[in-house]
């Protein structure tokens, strides 16, 4: 009971945490991309150059870390609302916290390139890094 | 008395037990000046169909038993004026997404279930006076709006979360627990505070705010509730 | 067959705080009631409840003397002193156990539960909160009743009270929701089952006031009590006769006829607006009758020079009622009002315990007449009627030990359920032409304007022939309608009977009882007169017609004295 | 029309009257809406992720964004501007309201956070449409 009270509580917190850090890092996110230099075509030079900046890229990081947990768990609160079990609920947040956290490095992954000097994505490149070693 | 206008009333029908599927029924009604929705019923049950089931009780607002969707609106049938309604056709349905005991008259029980979950009731030390407990003007105002519920159901009923979730706690009930919660003289926040704190509590509510606009008694939900949240995100920061 | 210890029939505030009081003892408890408990009819009192607490600028020589001094005037002397004493000194302990549950009086400034003026009052008693004073009292019932995990009954109706042998068995009940009927045992039988207000036209009274819980005890055998002192409110709103509360004019409000006077100058100059009900309603009518009214028969209660603010603050559900049933804002238009019917001072015969002829049967509340109002109630003092009387009977119950010893006895119940189900079977197959609604409304017709505020032994003789060939026509209804599950039909015209018995029963009352007196008014017997009738009327039920006696009534510190205001 | 009524009634069932359109009070559409963009943009979020993880080099990252500068793609992502710029605006609204402010006048405080996303997206329209701004 206890624990579970709990929860409603701390998805609730959460989702609006993660809706401020979302407000500023998809706002930086869409200035940087596209009202900075309006009409300058985006290109791989000019993503890379904005990941150099570490600060730039831990906002995008943010973004999605963010955006991922927000968005998940609002898939689970839309699903509570149209009265999933607590069975059902319980499968549905694993799998929502395994589709979040596979999300995340995935997304992770196809950053890597712009991050990486190697321009491979991070896969690869630990690939790569275990075949050298 | 002066007629004013014929109305036609359609009034849902529909006993489970025994008929296959609802339907409406067409009544035409002689309109007099400051005839009420439910005058016109009870008119209809007097005279033109007796088989009619619905509640009704102060025929003043303050009951609570004439709950009722009328022109797809939530109101009092006490409190409507047949004349203020638009057009010659008023239908009337039962209160959406309660069981239908008999036509108008829907199962309450699941309804006042909700709201005796949530220790709707005050706890209090006695008065060190032995008289009455002090209380503002200030204070008493804070519960000026939760106490003026009359239970009629409508709010309950007008919540989306509630039309899914049957476990939700529902407006109604929540308003109830910040009413006490909010009561000067209540010892008992804690424990009541706790009752709501679940995913079929307080954070169930999405600020849809169906029960605010339709509460026959101007009692606003969405703010007992939001309140109820902070009281509960607050305390939490408290304990640690 | 279910079982209770102590089952009380009423969810209004007499049958809750009767039925809190036996829980508090340990007791088991159960509350039958045709509507939900807060659906009842308590819901709709207004103004406030009275006890003397000094709490009002104003009101600090105010006691509990006082106060019963003030209630046996009132109640121009037929009120039984020793139980009017009792109600005034338990007022306020009452009061203030109800504020410690949680109820939501006005404040004073200084934190204490605010007191406003009432009618024929001497002192500010009348505590309330805001105009919705009897709704919030109910509520909070309820609320300790849930927090006493009170059993409920909603929406069962009690058609018969099974008494043998002078011992109350338990009653046969029909639960709306489903149609079944069930006969419930218990070792007492509490009636809080409310007036009778819908037996006259005019009333101020819920659709469910029928007063059916004094018919069954009356067909039981348990006297009724002074049946023909009827009150009519001064003010309800032309149409609907919704009441319009005494606060307002307790708040300060005018009353005006047709030429702009405030016409009680004519009748209590002292107090004005704010005389003892059944004066304030017979000076209204009067105005109404010599023709200085409006012309839709109403006199305005103008409340404007009291400002918006006063208003809204607190009369607000008087504002609504206005607005919603006339469309008229107070703060902006006078209000057209006229007198209604509006409580019964009569009922039950029963003592300041509750208890009656029969042992184990009880009765407390408006359906009760231990005799504190009279001929007259005051505004504030019905309220205070139900909890403090309701909290003696739960503890005579409890301290009677009566609901322990009496084992069920299952036969005479079974066999008063078959007298039940034999008599809805003729009601379904009713073989008359006979219309209940349409009896009803010539019976409401006929009270109100045969045995209304002003009464005449001519009039009221026309008044009891209608009312016998009403009673005649009842045993021709049509048939009865529909299934047996929410049949408004069925318990309207089982209700109609009751209602017709007792109609006959005030107007032989009233035709009898030569003299005025309160709200009774005869215009024939202009004065009051104790010699010959400083007395209770007493009716018993017996197969050749009711049977009428007289009962003295209890005088101890006050000796009649012409009532002057 | 009671007929119609009651056809409808018989199909819906008993429970779903409330499912007229006045029962729709603005609270209702925009607990919809703010739903139905959360939605949306999680959608994009994750095609939008795929997008990227599927264009790893220079040159097919560079000609995707070439192929993306069509006028269609471009009023495609002005639509999901807007749905952003909703969902933003209207989550804003929703945590005014959990800390008390703008319950009692939750109507107006829509409208004009609408307003100001209107503005928003205007000026966005301006600077990202090329076709708009002339340039
Ligand atoms: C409009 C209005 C305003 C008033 N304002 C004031 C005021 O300001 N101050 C004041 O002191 N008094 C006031 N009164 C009077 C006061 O409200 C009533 O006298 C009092 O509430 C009666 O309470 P009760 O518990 O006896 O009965 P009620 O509240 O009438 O309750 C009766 C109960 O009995 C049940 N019942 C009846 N028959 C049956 C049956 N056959 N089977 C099962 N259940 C049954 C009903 O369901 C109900 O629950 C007012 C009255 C009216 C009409
Ligand atoms: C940019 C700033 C954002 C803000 C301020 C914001 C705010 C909010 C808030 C407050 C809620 C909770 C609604 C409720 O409890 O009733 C919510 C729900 C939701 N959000 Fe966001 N959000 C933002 C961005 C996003 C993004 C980027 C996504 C997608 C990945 C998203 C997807 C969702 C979803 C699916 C829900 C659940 C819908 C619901 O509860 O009705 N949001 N948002
Ligand atoms: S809050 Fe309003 S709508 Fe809800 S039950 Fe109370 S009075 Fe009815
Ligand atoms: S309608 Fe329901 S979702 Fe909340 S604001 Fe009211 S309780
Ligand atoms: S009849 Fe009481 S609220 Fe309508």
């Amino acid at each position: 009971m206890r624990s579970k009270a709990e929860a409603g509580l701390l998805a609730w917190i959460l989702q609006r945490v993660t809706a401020v850090l979302l407000f500023f890092a998809l706002g930086i996110h869409l200035w940087v991309t596209h009202f900075v230099e309006p009409g300058k075509a985006i290109t791989f030079e000019s993503v890379v150059s904005r990941m150099q900046n570490p600060l730039l890229m831990s906002v995008d990081l943010t973004l999605l870390a963010a955006a991922m947990f927000h968005g998940l768990n609002g898939v689970r609160i839309i699903a509570l609302d149209f009265g999933i079990g607590s069975r059902g609920l319980r499968s549905l947040t694993w799998f929502l916290v395994i589709f979040g956290v596979v999300g995340f490095l995935f997304g992770v992954n196809a950053l890597w390139p712009f991050l990486s000097t190697s321009g491979r994505p991070l896969l690869e490149e630990a690939w790569w890094s275990l075949i050298r070693s | 008395m002066v007629i004013e206008k014929k109305v036609i009333l359609e009034v849902f029908r529909f006993d489970p037990e025994v008929d296959k599927g609802p339907r409406y029924d067409s009544f035409t009604i002689d309109v007099k000046k400051g005839m009420t929705v439910l005058e016109g019923l009870l008119h209809i049950l007097d005279v033109q169909d007796h088989s009619l089931a619905l509640r009704f009780a102060c025929r003043e607002g303050v009951c609570g038993s004439c709950a009722m969707f009328i022109n797809g609106s939530y109101r009092l049938a006490c409190q409507t004026q047949l004349e203020a309604l638009k057009g010659r056709r008023v239908w009337v349905g039962p209160l959406p997404h309660m069981p239908v005991i008999k036509d108008l008259v829907v199962d309450m029980r699941p309804f006042f279930e909700k709201v005796g979950l949530v220790m709707p009731w005050l706890e209090a030390l006695s008065a060190p006076s032995g008289k009455e407990h002090l209380q503002s003007p200030q204070q008493r105002s804070i519960i000026n709006e939760a106490v003026d519920c009359i239970l009629c159901g409508i709010c309950h009923s007008s919540c989306p979360m509630t039309w899914t979730k049957k476990d939700y706690l529902g407006p109604a009930a929540l308003t109830k627990a910040y009413r006490f919660v909010a009561d000067s003289r209540d010892v008992a926040a804690a424990n009541r505070l706790a009752l709501v704190n679940s995913e079929d509590g307080v954070w169930r509510c999405r600020t849809v705010f169906n029960c605010a606009e339709a509460c026959p008694k101007n009692i606003n939900p969405t703010d007992a509730i939001e309140s109820l949240r902070r009281k509960l995100v607050s305390g939490r920061r408290k304990s640690r | 067959m279910e079982s209770h210890q102590v089952l009380i029939v009423g969810g209004g505030l007499a049958g809750l705080r009767a039925a809190i009081a036996v829980a508090d003892a340990g007791r088991d408890v159960a509350v039958m009631s045709q509507v939900h408990p807060v659906r009842s009819h308590s819901v709709a009192a207004q103004g406030g409840i009275n006890a003397p607490l000094g709490n009002a600028e104003g009101g600090k020589d105010d006691s509990w003397e006082r106060h019963a001094y003030d209630t046996v005037r009132g109640s121009d002397f037929l009120a039984d002193q020793d139980v009017v004493e009792v109600m005034s000194r338990e007022a306020a302990e009452v009061i203030y156990e109800l504020e410690g549950w949680g109820a939501p009086f006005s404040r004073t400034p200084e934190g204490r539960i605010a007191q406003r003026p009432f009618g024929g009052a001497e002192f500010p008693r009348t505590c309330y909160a805001a105009d919705k004073t009897g709704r919030l009292l109910m509520h909070t019932l309820y609320e300790q009743s849930m927090r006493r995990r009170i059993r409920l009954y909603p929406e069962w109706m009690v058609l018969s009270l099974v008494v043998e042998n002078g011992l109350c068995l338990g009653v046969v009940a029909y639960h709306m929701l489903t149609g079944e009927l069930a006969c419930l045992a218990t070792g007492s039988v509490v009636f809080a089952t409310g007036g009778y207000g819908q037996i006259y036209g005019r009333s101020t009274n819920s659709q469910f006031n029928t007063g059916s819980g004094m018919a069954h005890a009356y067909y039981a055998g348990v006297p009724l009590k002074d049946m023909e002192f009827v009150q009519f409110h001064p003010t309800t709103l032309i149409g609907s006769n919704i009441l319009v509360t005494e606060a307002a004019r307790g708040e300060g409000g005018y009353l005006i006829n047709n030429k702009g006077e405030r016409f009680m100058k004519d009748y209590v100059p002292k107090l004005m607006e704010l005389g003892p009900r059944d004066i304030v309603a017979r000076a209204i009518q009067t105005e109404i009758n010599e023709g200085r009214c409006f012309d839709d028969g109403s006199v305005y209660l103008d409340l404007r020079h009291l400002g918006e603010k006063k208003i809204v603050e607190r009369l607000p559900e008087v504002r609504s009622n206005c607005l919603h049933s006339l469309g008229i804002d107070p703060v902006k238009r006078p209000i057209p009002v006229q007198p209604g019917q509006h409580y019964s001072m009569g009922g039950i015969d029963c003592n300041v315990d509750g208890e009656t002829l029969v042992k184990g049967f009880y009765a407390v509340g408006e359906c009760a007449c231990a005799s504190v109002h009279g001929a007259n109630r005051l505004g504030g003092n019905s309220l205070l009627d139900t909890v403090v009387f309701g909290r003696r009977v739960g503890r005579k119950i409890t301290e009677a030990g009566t609901g322990e010893s009496s084992s069920p006895n299952g036969k005479a119940l079974e066999r008063a359920k078959g007298r039940v189900e034999g008599w809805l079977k003729e009601l379904f197959s009713g073989s008359g032409d006979e219309e209940p609604a349409q009896l009803r409304a010539e019976l409401k017709e006929t009270t109100i304007e045969k045995c209304g505020i002003f009464r005449d032994g001519a009039v009221l003789k026309e008044a009891l022939s209608k009312v016998t060939e009403l009673q005649g026509r009842y045993k021709k209804l049509r048939a009865i309608r529909g299934g047996r599950k929410f049949n408004h039909d069925m318990t309207r015209a089982s209700d109609l009977g009751g209602m017709l018995d007792r109609a006959e029963v005030i107007v032989r009352g009233a035709l009898a009882r030569e003299e005025s007196r309160g709200a009774h008014y005869r215009m024939d017997f202009k004065a009051r007169d104790d010699v010959r009738w400083l007395k209770h009327t007493m009716v018993q039920h017996a197969l050749e017609g009711p049977r009428f006696s007289y009962k003295p009534v209890a005088v101890t510190r006050w000796k009649p004295e012409v009532r002057k205001y | 029309m009671s007929g119609l009524r009651s056809a409808a009634a018989r199909i819906l069932g008993t429970r779903r009257t409330d499912l007229w359109p006045t029962n729709f009070k603005l609270g209702m559409w925009v607990w919809f809406l703010h739903r139905l963009t959360g939605v949306i943009i999680l959608l994009y979020l994750v095609s939008h992720l795929l997008v990227i993880a599927f264009s790893r080099s220079v040159s097919s990252f560079d000609s995707l964004m070439v192929f993306f500068r069509r006028p269609v793609i471009l009023v495609l992502e002005l639509l999901l501007l807007a749905v952003i710029i909703f969902h933003t605006l209207n989550g804003l609204r929703i945590m005014l309201f959990d800390l008390g402010i703008g319950i009692r006048w939750q109507k107006a405080l829509f409208w004009g956070l609408m307003g100001a996303g209107a503005l928003m997206l205007a000026f966005s329209a301006i600077i990202l449409l090329p076709f708009v701004s002339g340039a």
